[in-house]
């Protein structure tokens, strides 16, 4: 089956993505309410966004990072300015986050072209510095002078006396997409389990499912392949007539406006834009999920940003309590002993765990999240096709 | 004039602090080629070291002061630091208030042997990765170390002091024939200047009065073919990543009266780090040293009143409005080798 | 003391290579001064060296031919202990001492040196650096002065940078670059390309030269003939393995054999 | 009128004069090589054709345009491609993909904005480079990381990206240098067959004088920077100061 | 609305700085909120339970449900801070959220809540913006503010340093930095002082030095330093190292002001601190029955006096658990009725208001001074004087707190 101007493998790989993203509420959900494993659930509306949103802003780095092997240290920058010009738009307009988004995408994709013109003059780590050096501009600016347009760290709201000229008299207070209001949540009961179904959720994956496909046919496009070959040899490139600036140009310019969007995909969520998601600790996360994930694999930047994000917010949440809770079965001398160990890896020390699976990661899979995952499905299919005999005679055996 | 004096000063002051990092760094980035985000652990390290021993100094055992209370009414229990106890109150004072200086001594041995176990036990076999998967796991490796720190000296900045013969500021500017009063300097602050004029001087001959420093360039170009003309490139790979480790402690050793280290002052110093050696030029030693005094002159002059008023807000972007003009006015930043980290 | 270890070691452990192929000529029964033995070895997964066994004796030259992808190179870094290849399996023996036991720096202090087909001139290095480079690991050979000499065109560009010069020079560079370290073996790959005739015609009289001070060669080169005039024994090497063994006359004056492997 | 007329061109680095006064003239439809000792300056003078130099004095004028101060992907799009002395190809992209970025240079030009076309679909694009690939031999490897392959095979592969674009003007710096000689032979076929079914003008540079008198129409002998004899082979092949020079006992 | 808790547990969110500048106030804000809540769930002592003025809370929990919580760290940035509430209120579904250092970290967390529809107390934020032009009909505050800082402390200052003083401002470059200094120079300008300069400085610097070395040829005789957290200890440890306190100006000793301390502050600033004036909300060396019964009981259990920060969270998450009894609902609407114009004692600071129109505190603020002879580690800090709540009251629609345009909006409870 092909669809889409895809190949058959593409398409199935297409609705196997489209599947999981949409039934993401119920897949995170694994633990029924009030089970000791609860903790562990991810399926509530904030976390779900952040995984959509992330994985956009991942997607589009890596149509930079991935395909022509440009390292920005910079794309917070066009984060921060989507959120900016969709909170923008709620003071001025009204809550639809249309407009927002659309002068988003815009107005990053007008600075990336401005940073990238700039910055493409180097290569290499020059590059890397030199989109460092004006993302942090952007942010010690945002954070200082340029409070009266940023709110300084505080970050930008929405006040009742702004202007919000097209609010009328019953629309909604918050963000909405014609109506739809994102904060709203459909909730199910099945026996123990809780699962919520959350406007806001659905509209970032939806967004997220169309940008994804848009960065499949990047990469089987002639553009693709383009942006590959400058990775691999930029000397031949021009050599063979091609001008490799404006593919370079292009592709920044693209996936600064992926992060334009996932910014302004945050502000849709959360009505606040803070200059924080500017700095470069924040560059540097899309830096680390991609290259965790895969760089220049489809699957691997949303598996980083997935990966992050889940421990980022589970895993800081583990309390003492909860230690408590679930070693509770054991003698008091081990219980003890397990909790302080635990202190290491969980709760406030959840960085500590973080920072082991980035090295566990990097050191015994070169190729990332992904690269794990094909080496499975890989020892799984030889498993299988070795081991059909062998499970033929244990089977009766069970 | 008295305040432009002041600010170079202080300039000097940050520069040498930019310098030594950045010195440390390019030993590792610039010449190892590997993009080591775990630098400013080190840095923080060396900082810890200072105040590890500080600990030790201070460790005490308790007292009960029957004449005194504490704040629930109890008697008082007062610490007497064993130093004070054994070697009389005398000597353990000077070494208490000595230690410092004092972990200098014990940072060379503790922070050559972090690079060594560094280098041989992770470092080695991302010679020949992808800088990406460099950065993730030496980012990797800084927030597990960040961690630990936290985990046992908490999250607060410690007060680390000088020695008490340090920590008064000198009348600099009767030197220059100021009135009296006028430039007055801390005296730790130009400890660390001379300090860093003194590192800096050291690893330079080392490099430059050495083949060592040229094997290892060379090693970083082709580790492949300097192996095959008999010279063990890993030996002395090592023996650089030690160095580095040992120079970028020292410099967190002396800075921790200048600033208390906490945990995260490694990651507040490593973008900026990554800044000037960029700006320096990659590879070239001397382009990060000048690189960190130019940064960090015109970072103390940005801050002066009459230029932020003139330009509001130069004080928050002048690194990075610096950094941009001359990384393009000059391609490989101000003395940088062709062909390090330019793929 | 170690060394002397390792050379106890080594000669209990010696033993006489089997020789598998075919067309093996045993003209000699002496043990030979370089010998691989059964050398199998991997790029990643794929399989290129696959069991390789020759002898050199000492003093003379050997031609390694063979088309286009046959494996000389592979086998020539496999020997080296460069490490990529991935040599899984195999024995090397140099004066009697065990190089598969050793790493690159290692094999090159005890006499082994490589002038690589892609020449590796370091980059960021003067000339002149680059022949100092060589001289840091015992032990050394010729003087800078004596290689310039031989290489007036090296002696004239000594502060350049070496990747600057040019296709030529470089060749020259690198084969400076093995002579001026003490070595027992010489492992060349294609050291006449891209030069001028003139300058192949030096070469050659310095491979003579190098010959008679004792020292031992494996010239890998596709200008087979040119390579057989002066070799002493040629090994035809097919798919990484070895098809032919024997004195370079017997090559020059085997037609079908030259037809068939070397397409001459 | 030659298609490339280069008119007292000096190129200088440093305190070694490089390139000096060379005048040269290659005529449409011919084969012109250009030999001589190393280091005479044959790589540079290439170089001042493409636009990875900037000669100091003089002029390079391709079919009547300057090509000085033009960017390489510019010269390319003129009409002249060239093979370097050391292979410059994709290494992490298949052999197939190396040829057929080529063929995209040559049909789109410099830059074409095409992020959603599917490279699998551009049948003529994929035919012409399965053509060419079975022209030089390669088709069976074409699905190979050109990385991986040895460095003859590198160098045909390279030629084979070059041919593609069809240029007026094809420059080999050494094409043949580390090839066998059964491969050497036919790259003279392949070399020759393409002269005649495209009427392309070559400029070569070789060491090798088989391939040279093979090929060769014109002969230019660069000796330190200038050229020393322009003639045809038979007479270089006998004049005297290029075989002491250069030949050697080659000739 | 939002959260209702249907089970035997209502859960609150603590939402404190775990790392940041901040940090070290935000973990003793976690241990005092921990001790209250065992407090209202009948465990250990009972603390300030006993001396509190409302007798509604007998130590069974709140309306028959257990209190359990929920951590999170705001990292001192807004972002971060709304994110982690964000998680609290859909993941844990808590009912309310207390804490948050940093005045940018609560307006950006206070209108967060004021959307879901849950309380909000916003514990260490000192901003008059808080309750001035950022108050929200969910967001109330114990803390005091600038304005309150001021107020207390220019009568101090006019006795200790005289009429005739030119001061020089280094201010923290964000809300509450800026309504800091606009308080203090309009209260000591109402004394006769003149302000010399007032330079803004970035948040968490770390080296002040280039901000420092031109004070002391300014023709300033005062540094005010509107600095917190660790930036305080930071600039005011660096001002004596540039000898500052040595220093002499226009013929009188020079001297710095620290207008809001912390004791957590004054630990990190060691011997630094001497001698220097400054503002609290509350200190542990306080005699009154609550403030004894608090620290008796935070002592024992975590070995050290509690800090002004961990007295605010204590107390606003006892009033929000006794609000919540008082209304008999969880409901935010209820809960926020219950605590408009709230009048009690016995919290430590002698008899409290939580005013109507804007949702701030009023009490007694503490005037403190730098101890020139500690005894301890924890009296680095001597009381200098209480400055009665009259002293440092204002009208709501005082102008530095939004003036007339300033409102709390519609109370939302999330239905
Ligand atoms: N790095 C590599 N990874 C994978 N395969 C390789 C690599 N290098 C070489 N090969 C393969 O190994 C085989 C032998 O290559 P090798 O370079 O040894 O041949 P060669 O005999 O030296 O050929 P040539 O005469 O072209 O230099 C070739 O098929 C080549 O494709
Ligand atoms: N970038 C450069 N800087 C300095 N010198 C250079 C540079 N490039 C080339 N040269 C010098 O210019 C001279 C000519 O070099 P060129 O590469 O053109 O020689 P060539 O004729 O191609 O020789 P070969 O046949 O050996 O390839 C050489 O002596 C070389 O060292
Ligand atoms: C070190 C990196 C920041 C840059 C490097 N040259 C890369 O692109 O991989
Ligand atoms: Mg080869
Ligand atoms: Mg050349």
């Amino acid at each position: 089956m092909k669809m889409l101007g895809l190949s058959q493998r593409d398409t199935t790989f297409l609705l196997i993505v489209v599947f999981l993203t949409l039934v993401t509420p119920i897949l995170l959900q694994p633990f029924p309410e009030g089970s000791g494993m609860a903790t562990f659930n991810a399926g509530y509306p904030d976390l779900m966004q952040r995984f959509a949103i992330f994985g956009i802003f991942a997607i589009g780095f890596n149509i930079l990072f991935g395909l022509t092997g440009y390292l920005s240290f910079g794309h917070a920058a066009f984060l921060g300015v989507g959120s900016y010009s969709v909170v923008w738009m709620y003071k001025l307009l009204g809550y639809n986050v249309v407009p927002g988004i659309l002068l988003a995408v815009i107005v990053s994709a007008l600075f990336a072209l401005l940073i990238g013109y700039v910055s493409l003059r180097r290569s290499g780590i020059y590059f890397s510095i030199l989109t460092l050096a004006f993302a942090q501009m952007s942010y010690n600016l945002a954070y200082s002078v340029l409070t009266p347009l940023t709110n300084g760290e505080t970050g930008l709201q929405v006040y009742t006396n702004d202007p919000q000229v097209l609010m009328g008299e019953n629309s909604p207070t918050s963000p909405h997409f014609f109506g739809i209001v994102m904060n709203e949540s459909a909730k199910l009961n099945v026996g123990g389990w809780e699962f919520t179904f959350n406007n806001g959720y659905y509209f970032c994956a939806i967004v997220a499912i169309l940008v994804f496909y848009l960065s499949l046919r990047i990469f089987r496009s002639p553009f693709g392949l383009m942006l590959r070959a400058i990775k691999t040899n930029q000397t031949r490139l021009n050599y063979t007539g091609l001008n490799s600036r404006p593919y370079t140009l292009a592709a920044f310019v693209i996936s600064g406006m992926y992060a334009g969007l996932a910014g302004a995909l945050m502000a849709s969520m959360d009505p606040l834009a803070g200059a924080e998601r500017m700095q470069w600790t924040a560059s540097g996360e899309v830096v680390l999920m991609t290259i965790l994930g895969g760089a220049g694999t489809l699957m691997g930047p949303i598996l980083g940003a997935g990966f992050i994000k889940y421990f980022e917010n589970i895993f800081s949440k583990i309390n003492d309590n909860m230690l408590h809770q679930w070693f509770a079965w054991m003698p008091d001398g081990i219980e003890d002993f397990l909790i302080g160990l635990s202190h290491f890896f969980v709760g406030k020390s959840w960085h500590l765990t973080l920072g082991l699976l980035f090295m566990l990661v990097v050191i015994f899979l070169p190729g990332g999240l992904v690269e794990g995952g094909q080496r499975i499905a890989k020892a799984v299919r030889n498993r299988r096709s070795k081991g059909d005999g062998a499970e033929a005679q244990t089977q009766p055996a069970e | 004039m008295d305040a432009i004096i002041l600010q170079i000063l202080n300039g000097l002051d940050k520069g040498s602090a930019y310098a030594l990092i950045a010195l440390g760094l390019t030993l590792i980035f610039g010449t190892l080629g590997v993009v080591n985000f775990a630098h400013g652990a080190l840095f923080m390290i060396g900082a810890f070291v200072a105040v590890t021993l500080q600990r030790i100094f201070n460790l005490s055992f308790e007292q009960i002061d029957p004449t005194k209370k504490d704040f629930l009414g109890n008697p008082l229990k007062v610490e007497v630091p064993y130093v004070e106890a054994w070697f009389g109150a005398d000597v353990g004072d000077w070494l208490i208030d000595w230690s410092v200086p004092l972990a200098i001594i014990f940072a060379i041995p503790v922070m050559l042997l972090v690079g060594f176990v560094m280098e041989r036990g992770l470092i080695k076999h991302f010679y020949k990765r992808p800088h990406a998967d460099q950065i993730l796991v030496t980012f990797g490796l800084a927030i597990v170390l960040q961690e630990l720190i936290k985990y046992f000296f908490g999250a607060n900045p410690i007060q680390t002091g000088a020695p008490d013969a340090f920590s008064g500021s000198m009348d600099f500017g009767v030197l220059l024939g100021f009135d009296p009063n006028v430039i007055i300097y801390p005296y730790w602050r130009l400890v660390y200047f001379l300090f860093a004029a003194i590192v800096i001087g050291a690893v330079f001959s080392f490099l430059q009065f050495t083949t060592f420093g040229m094997v290892v360039r060379a090693g970083m170009a082709d580790r492949e073919t300097v192996g095959l003309l008999g010279i063990n490139i890993d030996k002395r790979f090592t023996l650089m990543f030690g160095l580095a480790a040992a120079v970028a402690g020292m410099a967190g050793v002396m800075y921790t009266p200048i600033l208390a280290p906490n945990y995260h002052m490694g990651m507040d110093f490593l973008v900026l780090s990554f800044v000037v050696v960029v700006v320096g030029g990659m590879g070239s030693l001397p382009g990060a040293v000048a690189a960190g005094f130019l940064l960090g002159v015109l970072q103390s002059f940005a801050s002066m009143n009459e230029i932020k008023s003139l330009i509001p807000g130069i004080d928050q972007v002048i690194i990075y409005l610096v950094a941009i003009i001359i990384l393009l006015t000059r391609p490989r930043g101000l003395m940088g080798r062709a062909g390090v980290m330019e793929e | 003391m170690k060394d002397m270890n390792e050379q106890v070691v080594g000669e209990a452990k010696r033993r006489e290579p089997v020789d598998h192929s075919n067309n093996a000529n045993h003209a000699s029964t002496a043990p030979a001064f370089f010998s691989c033995w059964d050398i199998h070895a991997y790029y990643g997964e794929s399989y290129i060296v696959q069991g390789v066994t020759f002898n050199v004796h000492e003093g003379e030259i050997l031609a390694l031919l063979g088309r286009n992808g046959a494996g000389k190179t592979s086998t020539l870094r496999a020997l080296a202990r460069t490490g990529s290849p991935m040599v899984t399996q195999g024995e090397i023996w140099l004066d009697h001492k065990p190089l598969h036991q050793m790493k690159s720096h290692e094999a090159a202090q005890n006499g082994l040196a490589l002038v690589p087909e892609d020449r590796r001139i370091i980059q960021g290095l003067t000339v002149e650096e680059n022949l100092q480079l060589a001289q840091i690991a015992p032990p050394i050979g010729w003087s800078l002065e004596r290689v310039y000499e031989l290489f007036p065109r090296l002696g004239e560009r000594r502060k350049q940078e070496g990747t600057t010069l040019s296709g030529g020079e470089q060749q020259m560079l690198a084969i400076a670059r093995a002579l001026v370290r003490d070595i027992k073996l010489l492992l060349l790959d294609e050291p006449y390309e891209g030069l001028a005739p003139v300058i192949v015609d030096e070469i050659e009289k310095t491979l003579n030269v190098i010959k008679a001070q004792g020292i031992t060669t494996v010239l890998v080169e596709q200008n087979a003939v040119r390579a057989l005039e002066l070799a002493d024994r040629a090994v035809i090497l097919d798919t990484g393995t070895v098809v032919f063994d024997g004195t370079a006359k017997e090559v020059l004056d085997n037609e079908a054999l030259r037809h068939e492997y070397l397409a001459i | 009128m030659g298609i490339l007329e280069v008119k007292n061109v000096g190129k200088r680095f440093g305190g070694l004069q490089a390139l000096s006064d060379v005048n040269l003239s290659v005529q449409e439809n011919t084969v012109h090589a250009i030999i001589g000792p190393n280091g005479a300056g044959k790589s540079t003078l290439l170089n001042c054709f493409v636009g990875k130099l900037i000669p100091d004095t003089g002029s390079v004028m391709f079919n009547g345009q300057s090509v000085l101060g033009l960017k390489p992907h510019q010269i390319n799009q003129m009409g002249i491609s060239r093979v370097f002395q050391t292979p410059e190809i994709f290494g992490d992209l298949t052999v197939m993909e190396n040829v057929m970025i080529s063929c995209f240079a040559k049909r789109d030009g410099a830059f074409r904005m095409h992020p959603f076309e599917t490279v699998a679909h551009e049948r003529d694009i994929v035919e012409q480079a399965e053509q060419m690939l079975t022209d030089v031999n390669m088709i069976d490897k074409r699905h190979m990381h050109a990385a991986s392959m040895s460095r003859g095979d590198k160098r045909r592969l390279e030629m084979a990206m070059c041919l593609a674009q069809e240029p007026r003007l094809l420059l080999l710096d050494e094409p043949t240098a580390g090839m066998a000689r059964a491969d050497t032979n036919n790259t003279i076929d392949l070399l020759k067959e393409i002269k005649e079914k495209r009427d392309i003008t070559m400029a070569i540079i070789e060491h090798d004088m088989h391939v040279v008198f093979s090929l060769a129409e014109r002969i230019t002998v660069l000796a330190q920077g200038t050229p020393l004899v322009e003639d045809t082979p038979e007479n270089i092949k006998g004049h005297p100061k290029v075989k002491e020079a250069y030949l050697g006992e080659a000739a | 609305f939002t959260n209702e808790p249907t089970g035997d547990t209502v859960t609150f969110g603590f939402n404190v700085p775990q790392t940041g500048p901040y940090a070290e106030e935000g973990l003793d804000e976690l241990r005092a909120q921990e001790l209250a809540i065992q407090h209202i769930n009948g465990e250990g002592d009972g603390g300030m339970l006993n001396t509190f003025s409302s007798k509604a809370l007998d130590g069974t929990g709140i309306l028959g449900k257990k209190a359990a919580f929920v951590t999170g760290d705001t990292q001192t940035k807004s972002d971060a801070a709304r994110a982690s509430a964000k998680s609290m209120i859909e993941k844990d579904g808590v009912v309310m959220i207390n804490g948050g250092s940093s005045s940018g970290v609560a307006v950006a967390v206070q209108g967060l809540c004021q959307e879901a529809g849950i309380i909000f107390m916003a514990g260490l934020t000192h901003s008059n913006d808080t309750t001035g032009k950022d108050r929200k009909a969910n967001g109330f505050r114990h803390f005091f503010n600038a304005y309150m800082s001021g107020a207390a402390l220019a009568p101090v200052l006019k006795n200790a340093y005289g009429t005739d003083r030119r001061a020089y401002h280094l201010t923290a470059d964000y809300t509450w930095g800026w309504t800091q200094q606009e308080s203090i120079q309009n209260a000591t300008e109402a004394l006769g002082w003149e302000t010399v300069n007032n330079v803004m400085t970035p948040v968490g610097a770390g080296d002040f030095s280039s901000y420092i070395t031109p004070v002391l040829n300014s023709g300033a005789d005062v540094l005010i330093l509107n600095h917190y957290g660790g930036d305080m200890v930071n600039s005011l440890t660096q001002s004596i190292q540039f000898g500052l306190r040595d220093a002499q100006a226009n013929g009188k000793n020079f001297e710095i002001v620290v207008p809001l301390y912390s004791e957590l502050m004054a630990a990190g600033a060691g011997e630094n601190i001497k001698g220097v004036y400054g503002s609290m909300n509350w200190n542990w060396q306080l005699t009154d029955a609550g403030t004894q019964a608090f620290v008796k009981s935070f002592g024992e259990k975590y070995g050290r006096p509690p800090s002004g920060s961990a007295h605010t969270c204590y107390v606003q998450t006892l009033l929000y658990a006794d609000a919540v009894t008082r209304a008999g609902s969880f409901n935010p609407c209820a809960v926020a009725e219950a605590l408009e114009g709230f009048e009690f004692d016995g919290m430590g600071n002698g008899p409290t208001l939580y005013r109507a129109e804007d949702h701030q505190c009023f009490k007694d603020v503490l005037v403190m001074k730098g101890a020139e002879n500690p005894t301890t580690e924890y009296d680095t800090l001597e009381i200098v004087e209480v400055t009665p709540v009259d002293q440092v009251m204002y009208e709501p629609n005082h102008p530095m707190f939004g003036g007339d345009e300033a409102s709390l909006g519609e109370c939302n409870d999330g239905a």
